[in-house]
C-alpha cells in the first residue's frame, strides 16, 4: 500500500478523531476524551485541523501534527487495513531555529508495507511517547532524547541511554557546544593530535 | 604394618639403632619424610595434569598448545614435547606473582581458606594408596576416612568466598557448598556397595578381595552403576565441568577464586588437581582393581585362559604402574568431559544428584545385598 | 612424643574452643568451631576410636560445620564481612556460668579416676558394626525412624508452599 | 550509563541483591553493563546499562562526506563489518538513484553471505561458551579464520574492510578468491556436520538452552527485534524475501524459521539452530553466485563525488543481527545532515529485561548469548 493511500485511511479515520472529544458520542473511553481535550486547548488556535495530517510528496512521508501523534500510532497499529505492528526506527533530527522532528519508518509484516511518518515540532514541545504502542520506540526515544534532547510526555522510563547521566546538552543538537571539562577533565579539543 | 610410616620407622629405627637418637624423634621424621612427599607428588601431579590438560584440550582444539618453554632439551617446533617446561614456567609466575587482597575482604580467612583447602586435599592423600603396601598408613577405616577428609575442603571454599566480599566470589562459594554437600551422599552410598561385598573399609582388603575375585567393576550390574555414579560424582565434588558451576567462568567470573592470585590462588590449583587424581585413584582401587593388572580381570579358579607366566605382570613397582595408568586414563575421561560438555544450570545439577543418583544408589544398594544373598 | 601431640591437641580444642565462645565476629566462632572439631577427632584417634574420628570429621566438619557456616553467612545482609554478636545480661549470665563451673569442677575433683592398661585394639568398625545390627538393634532403627521423621519434617517445613 | 551510584540501597528489597554484570565480564560480549537484581539464583529485573562503547558515530558522520563515512560504519558492527558497508552504500545509493553493474552486485551477494557464515559462526561459539562448552568456540574461531583469509585475499584488511562503497566496491575479485571460496565451502559442509554433532544434539546443550528464554512472536516484533532471533520465534521476517534488495531474488534459498523441536518455538535452541541453517542457507545463496557471476567492470557506476539531490531515505538491509537500517536526510551537500543507524543489536537487547526476568543468572547469560549483541553497535 502506498503512503498516500494509507493517509487516505488516516483522513477518514482521523477526521472522525476529533469528534471523538465530544463526550455525547459512545464508544469514546475516557482517556480519549482526555487527550482531546488537550489536543483542543493547545492545538487549536494554532494548527487547522486539515493540517494535522499531510502528505509530504519529496520523502513519500506522512507529516503528523504532535498533538493527534499517539492516536494516529494507535490507528496505525489497530488498524486492520493498516497494522503496522513493527516500528523499524526513530530517527531525530534538527530543523534549525529550535525546532526538531521525529521520523518514525513502520513496517506491517502481515501487509507488507511500511510507512514514514514525520513530526515536527519545537523544541520545547512535548511529543506524546508510543512505547505503549510500540516497545520498541522506549529505547528510541530514550536514544532520541539523550542525543538531541526532544522531550516525551508519558514515557515509561525516561533516562539519558547512551551517554552519562550527568551528561550536559544533547549532542546532536546542531547548536551543541562541547563542554570544556566533563567531570573536572578537560575535554581533548586540540585536533591536531589525532587529525 | 604394610604402610610407608610403619615400614619407614622400623627402617630408621635399625638404621640409627647404634647411634642413640630418641624413638620418637625417628617417628617423626617417619611422619615428615612422607608429608614432603606427598607436596612433592602433589605438585608434581598439578605440573603433570595441568601440562596434559593442555595438551588434551590442544589436541580437542585442533591446535597445539603449549610450545615454546622446553626443559632438558625438549623444545617448540612442531614435535608433540614442546612446551614441557610451560607448567614450571608458568608455576614459577604464579610464586613471584603480586598477591592482592581487597581493601574491604576479610584478611584473616581470605588468607586462612587457601590453606584449609590444601591441607584438606593433603590430609586426604595419607589414606590412598600407590600400590600394595605403597600407602602412608593404610587405616582400617580407609575409605571412610578418605570421604570425611575430602569433605574438609568444601569449608575452605565457603570460606574463601565469602572473605572475598564479592558478590560472585559469595555465589560461587554457595554453589559449590550446596553442590559438595550434595554430591558428598552418592559418593558415599557407592562405596559402601564395596564395602557391603568386601567387609572391611581397608583399601588393601579390597584389592585383595578383587585379586582373589574378580574386579570389583563387574562384580554385578548394580556394582557397574555404583562405579558410574562414583565417577560422575567425583567429577562434581572436583568441581569440573560439566559440573564447574561454582566456576562458572562465562556466569560468576571465577567464582569463589575470583579475587585470589598468586601463590593463594596457586594453592587452589593445586588442591583442584590433587582431589582430581584422588578421586581417580580412588575409583580405580575400588572398582577398577587397583594395581593389579588388567590381564586378571576375573579371577576364574578353573578356567586357565591366560598363562599363569603372565601374572609376574603383577608386584610392587608394576602395581604403581598400572594403578597409575589406571588414575590417569580416568583423569584423561574427566579431560575429555571438560572439553566436549557444556555446564549444567544450578537447579539441574541438584535435580541430578538428589533425584537421579541418590534414588538410584540408593536402589544399588538394596540390590546388591540381594545379588550377594543370591550369588 | 605422643604426649607432645596429645598435649598440643588438647590446648588447640581448648584454645579454639574458648575463642568459639568469647569471638564478638560469628565467623570466626565458626572457624573456630573447626578446629575444635577436628581436634575433638584427634582425640578419638588417641582413645584408638577411629571410626568415631572419621564419622565426627564427615558429619560435624563436612555437616554440621558447614550448615552453621551457611547460617551465619545467609543470617544477616549478605555483602557485609562484619556479623556481629554482642551478649546480654552479662552479670547473670557469668554468675550462671560459674556455678556451672563449680558444679563440673566439684564433679572432676570427686571422681576417683582410675587408670586403666592400654588396649592395642585393630579396629572399631567390626565391633561397633555387629554391636549396632545385633545387641542394640531396637535402639538403631528407632534412631532411624526418628531421624527419618525428622528428615520428613524439615523437608516439609521447608517447602514453600506449606 | 555508569555514573549512577553502584550500589544502589535505596530500591533492593530485603532479600534482594544487585550484582553488576559487567561491564567488565566474560559473558556480557562486550563493554555491556547489567544491573541485575537477584533473589537468591533467581533473577528479579533487569536493567541494561550502556554506552561505554559511545563513539558519537553519528556526530561525526554529520561532520564527514558520504566517502568517509564508510570506515566509521565499520567499525559499527565489528564482527559483520561487510554487512554494515553493504547497509551504508545501499541507502547512499538509494538516496543517489544509481544503478549497480551486475557484477558489482553478484560480488556483494558473495561476501556478504560469507560474512554472514563468519559473524553466525562467532555467534554460535560464543554461545556454546556462555553455557561452558569450550571447544565449540575454538573450532568456530578457526572456520571463521578462513572466511577472514578469504576477506584478507580480497581487500588486504581482516576485520574492518572499508571494501562495500557507494557505487561500488573498491577493488574486483582477485583470480584465485572464487577457487578459494568453493574449497572453503566444500571444507566447511564437512566442518558443519561436526558443529552438529559436536554442540546441537548434547544432551546438557538442550536441557540448557531448550525452553528457557523464550520470546514469543508477537513480543519479539513488539519489541523490534530482529534478525535470526526474531526467526526463532517463527517469524517468517527476512529481508533479503520479504523486502529483496540488491540482487538477492536472483537465488533459490530458504529462510529458517524456529519451529520449536527441542522446547518451545522461539527459546534460545531454537535461535541457535535458526543461525546454523542460515549458514547453510548462506552457502547455497554463495555457490549460486559463484555459479553465475557474470563480467563486467565494478567501477562502473561509481560517482566521482557523492552529491545526492536534498531528501531523505530510510534504507533497510538484513545483517547477521538483523534489520540495519540507516536514515539518512541531505541537503544537496557532500556531507549529510542527519545519519540515523538503526542498529539491530540495541533493539534485540531491549527485549533482554522483558524475557530474562523470573530466569536464574546462568540463564541470563544463555539468553545474552542467544541474542547475539556487538555491542559497538549498540552504542554506535
Amino acid at each position: 500500500m502506498q503512503p498516500d493511500d494509507i493517509l487516505k485511511i488516516l483522513q477518514q479515520i482521523e477526521f472522525s478523531a476529533p469528534e471523538v472529544k465530544d463526550p455525547t458520542l459512545e464508544g469514546s473511553t475516557e482517556e480519549a476524551v482526555a487527550e482531546g481535550d488537550i489536543v483542543e486547548e493547545s492545538v487549536s488556535d494554532k494548527v487547522e485541523e486539515s493540517d494535522r495530517l499531510l502528505f509530504d510528496e519529496d520523502s513519500q512521508s506522512i507529516m503528523v501534527d504532535y498533538s493527534i501523534w499517539l492516536d494516529v500510532a494507535k490507528e496505525l497499529k489497530g488498524n486492520k487495513d493498516l497494522n503496522f505492528d513493527y516500528l523499524m526506527c526513530i530517527a531525530s533530527y534538527d530543523l534549525g531555529s529550535d525546532r526538531l522532528g521525529l521520523a518514525y519508518n513502520l513496517y506491517s509484516n502481515h501487509l507488507k508495507h511500511s510507512l514514514e511518518v514525520k513530526i515536527e515540532f519545537e523544541s520545547s514541545v512535548e511529543v506524546p511517547s508510543v512505547a505503549s504502542v510500540w516497545r520498541t520506540a522506549d529505547w528510541h526515544e530514550r536514544e532520541a532524547y539523550d542525543m538531541m534532547g526532544t522531550l516525551f510526555s508519558g514515557h515509561p522510563d525516561m533516562r539519558r541511554i547512551l551517554l552519562a547521566s550527568d551528561w550536559e546538552g544533547h549532542p546532536l543538537r546542531k547548536d551543541y557546544k562541547e563542554p570544556d571539562y566533563y567531570r573536572g577533565v578537560p575535554v581533548p579539543k586540540d585536533k591536531t593530535a589525532w587529525e | 604394618m604394610s604402610s610407608v610410616v610403619g615400614s619407614l620407622n622400623e627402617l630408621l629405627v635399625s638404621l640409627f639403632s647404634d647411634i642413640s637418637l630418641d624413638v620418637s624423634f625417628l617417628f617423626l621424621l617417619a611422619v615428615i619424610i612422607p608429608g614432603v612427599v606427598i607436596f612433592l607428588i602433589m605438585t608434581v601431579n598439578a605440573i603433570v595434569a595441568v601440562y596434559m590438560e593442555r595438551k588434551v584440550s590442544a589436541f580437542m582444539q585442533d591446535r597445539l598448545g603449549p610450545m615454546e618453554v622446553g626443559i632438558f632439551g625438549f623444545k617448540g617446533g612442531k614435535k608433540f614435547w614442546g612446551g614441557i617446561g610451560q607448567t614450571i614456567a608458568d608455576a614459577i609466575k604464579l610464586l613471584v606473582k603480586e598477591d592482592i587482597i581487597p581493601n574491604d575482604a576479610d584478611r584473616f580467612l581470605m588468607i586462612l581458606a587457601p590453606f584449609i583447602i590444601f591441607i584438606g586435599a593433603f590430609v586426604t592423600f595419607i589414606g590412598v594408596p600407590f600400590s600394595e603396601g605403597l600407602i602412608i598408613s593404610d587405616f582400617n577405616i580407609g575409605i571412610l576416612y578418605v570421604i570425611a577428609m575430602s569433605s574438609v575442603g568444601v569449608i575452605g571454599i565457603i570460606l574463601a568466598g565469602w572473605s572475598s566480599n564479592n558478590k560472585w566470589s559469595l555465589y560461587g562459594a554457595m554453589r559449590a557448598a550446596a553442590q559438595i554437600i550434595s554430591y558428598e551422599i552418592p559418593i558415599g552410598l557407592s562405596l559402601i556397595l564395596v564395602v557391603i561385598v568386601v567387609g572391611s573399609l581397608e583399601m588393601s582388603e579390597i584389592v585383595k578381595w578383587q585379586a582373589d575375585n574378580r574386579w570389583f567393576i563387574i562384580h554385578s550390574p548394580f556394582a557397574m552403576l555404583g562405579f558410574f555414579i562414583f565417577f560422575i560424582s567425583g567429577v562434581a565434588e572436583t568441581n569440573r565441568v560439566p559440573f564447574d558451576i561454582p566456576e562458572a567462568e562465562s556466569e560468576l567470573v571465577a567464582g569463589w577464586m575470583t579475587e585470589y592470585s598468586g601463590f593463594r590462588w596457586a594453592l587452589f590449583f593445586l588442591s583442584e588437581y590433587t582431589n582430581m587424581l584422588i578421586v581417580c585413584i580412588i575409583a580405580s582401587v575400588v572398582f577398577l582393581g587397583g594395581w593389579l593388572s588388567p590381564f586378571k580381570i576375573i579371577n576364574l579358579p578353573y578356567v586357565d585362559i591366560i598363562p599363569d607366566s603372565f601374572f609376574i605382570l603383577d608386584g610392587f613397582y608394576l602395581g604403581l604402574f598400572w594403578l597409575l595408568i589406571k588414575a590417569i586414563f580416568l583423569i584423561f575421561v574427566m579431560m575429555w568431559f571438560r572439553w566436549t560438555f557444556p555446564r549444567l544450570r544450578v537447579d539441574q545439577l541438584m535435580y541430578l544428584c538428589w533425584k537421579v543418583f541418590i534414588p538410584f544408589a540408593l536402589g544399588n544398594l538394596v540390590f546388591i545385598c540381594i545379588w550377594e544373598l543370591l550369588f | 612424643m605422643a604426649d607432645l601431640l596429645f598435649l598440643f591437641i588438647s590446648i588447640l580444642v581448648i584454645a579454639s574452643a574458648v575463642n568459639v565462645v568469647i569471638s564478638s565476629q560469628l565467623i570466626y566462632s565458626a572457624v573456630s568451631l573447626l578446629f575444635t572439631l577436628f581436634g575433638v577427632a584427634g582425640l578419638y584417634v588417641f582413645l584408638y576410636a577411629d571410626f568415631m574420628a572419621a564419622t565426627q570429621v564427615i558429619i560435624y566438619v563436612g555437616g554440621i560445620l558447614v550448615l552453621i557456616i551457611f547460617g551465619v553467612m545467609l543470617t544477616n545482609k549478605i555483602d557485609t564481612p562484619n556479623i556481629v554478636s554482642s551478649s546480654s545480661n552479662q552479670v547473670i549470665g557469668f554468675f550462671a556460668a560459674s556455678f556451672l563451673f563449680l558444679i563440673q569442677l566439684a564433679v572432676i575433683v570427686k571422681t576417683d579416676w582410675k587408670q586403666g592398661e592400654v588396649q592395642q585394639i585393630e579396629g572399631t568398625v567390626d565391633v561397633i558394626g555387629s554391636m549396632l545390627l545385633w545387641d542394640y538393634f531396637l535402639a538403631f532403627e528407632v534412631v532411624s525412624i526418628l531421624l527419618l521423621a525428622a528428615l520428613i519434617g524439615a523437608a516439609f517445613l521447608s517447602r514453600r508452599n506449606a | 550509563m555508569g555514573i549512577d551510584n553502584l550500589q544502589d540501597n535505596s530500591s533492593i528489597k530485603a532479600d534482594e541483591m544487585v550484582l553488576n554484570m559487567g561491564p567488565q565480564h566474560p559473558s556480557t560480549h562486550g563493554v555491556l553493563r547489567l544491573k541485575i537484581h537477584t533473589d537468591g539464583e533467581i533473577v528479579s529485573k533487569i536493567d541494561p546499562i550502556m554506552g561505554y562503547l559511545h563513539r558519537c558515530f553519528e556526530k561525526h558522520c554529520e561532520n564527514l562526506s558520504y566517502e568517509q563515512v564508510v570506515p566509521f560504519v565499520d567499525r559499527c558492527d565489528y564482527l559483520a563489518s561487510m554487512h554494515m558497508d553493504h547497509a551504508y552504500s545501499l541507502a547512499v545509493e538509494k538516496l543517489l538513484d544509481i544503478e549497480l553493474p551486475e557484477r558489482v552486485e553478484y560480488i556483494r551477494v558473495i561476501i556478504a553471505e560469507l560474512q554472514r557464515i563468519a559473524s553466525h559462526l562467532v555467534a554460535i561459539g560464543t554461545f556454546g561458551l556462555d553455557v561452558g562448552a569450550i571447544t565449540p568456540f575454538t573450532w568456530t574461531i578457526s572456520d571463521r579464520e578462513r572466511v577472514i583469509d578469504l576477506f584478507e585475499a580480497l581487500c588486504g584488511a581482516r576485520l574492518l574492510y572499508n571494501y562495500i562503497w557507494p557505487g561500488g566496491v573498491s577493488h574486483d575479485l582477485s583470480p584465485k578468491f572464487i577457487d578459494r571460496t568453493i574449497e572453503f565451502l566444500d571444507y566447511f559442509d564437512k566442518k558443519y556436520d561436526e558443529y552438529n554433532e559436536l554442540l546441537t544434539g548434547n544432551p546438557i546443550f538442550i536441557e540448557r538452552t531448550a525452553d528457557v528464554g523464550i520470546i514469543p512472536a508477537d513480543v519479539g516484533v513488539d519489541y523490534g527485534v530482529t534478525g535470526p532471533s526474531l526467526r526463532g520465534s517463527g517469524v517468517d521476517y527476512d529481508l533479503r524475501k520479504t523486502d529483496p534488495y540488491s540482487i538477492y531474488e536472483k537465488f533459490e534459498f530458504e529462510v529458517p524459521v524456529g519451529k520449536g523441536e527441542m522446547g518451545t518455538v522461539g527459546d534460545c535452541w531454537d535461535r541457535y539452530w535458526v543461525r546454523m541453517l542460515e549458514m547453510k542457507e548462506s552457502m547455497k545463496i554463495v555457490r549460486q553466485a559463484i555459479a553465475s557471476i557474470p563480467d563486467g567492470d565494478v567501477h562502473a557506476a561509481m560517482p566521482k563525488r557523492i552529491r545526492p539531490k536534498k531528501g531523505s531515505v530510510y534504507s533497510r538491509y538484513e545483517s547477521a543481527r538483523g534489520d540495519v537500517g540507516f536514515y539518512i536526510i541531505s541537503n544537496g551537500k557532500n556531507v549529510p545532515v542527519r545519519l540515523k543507524m538503526r542498529s539491530p543489536a540495541f533493539c534485540n537487547l531491549s527485549i533482554l529485561s522483558e524475557v530474562a526476568e523470573g530466569w536464574m543468572i546462568s540463564d541470563v547469560c544463555t539468553i545474552l548469548g542467544s541474542l547475539d549483541i556487538v555491542l559497538g553497535e549498540i552504542d554506535r
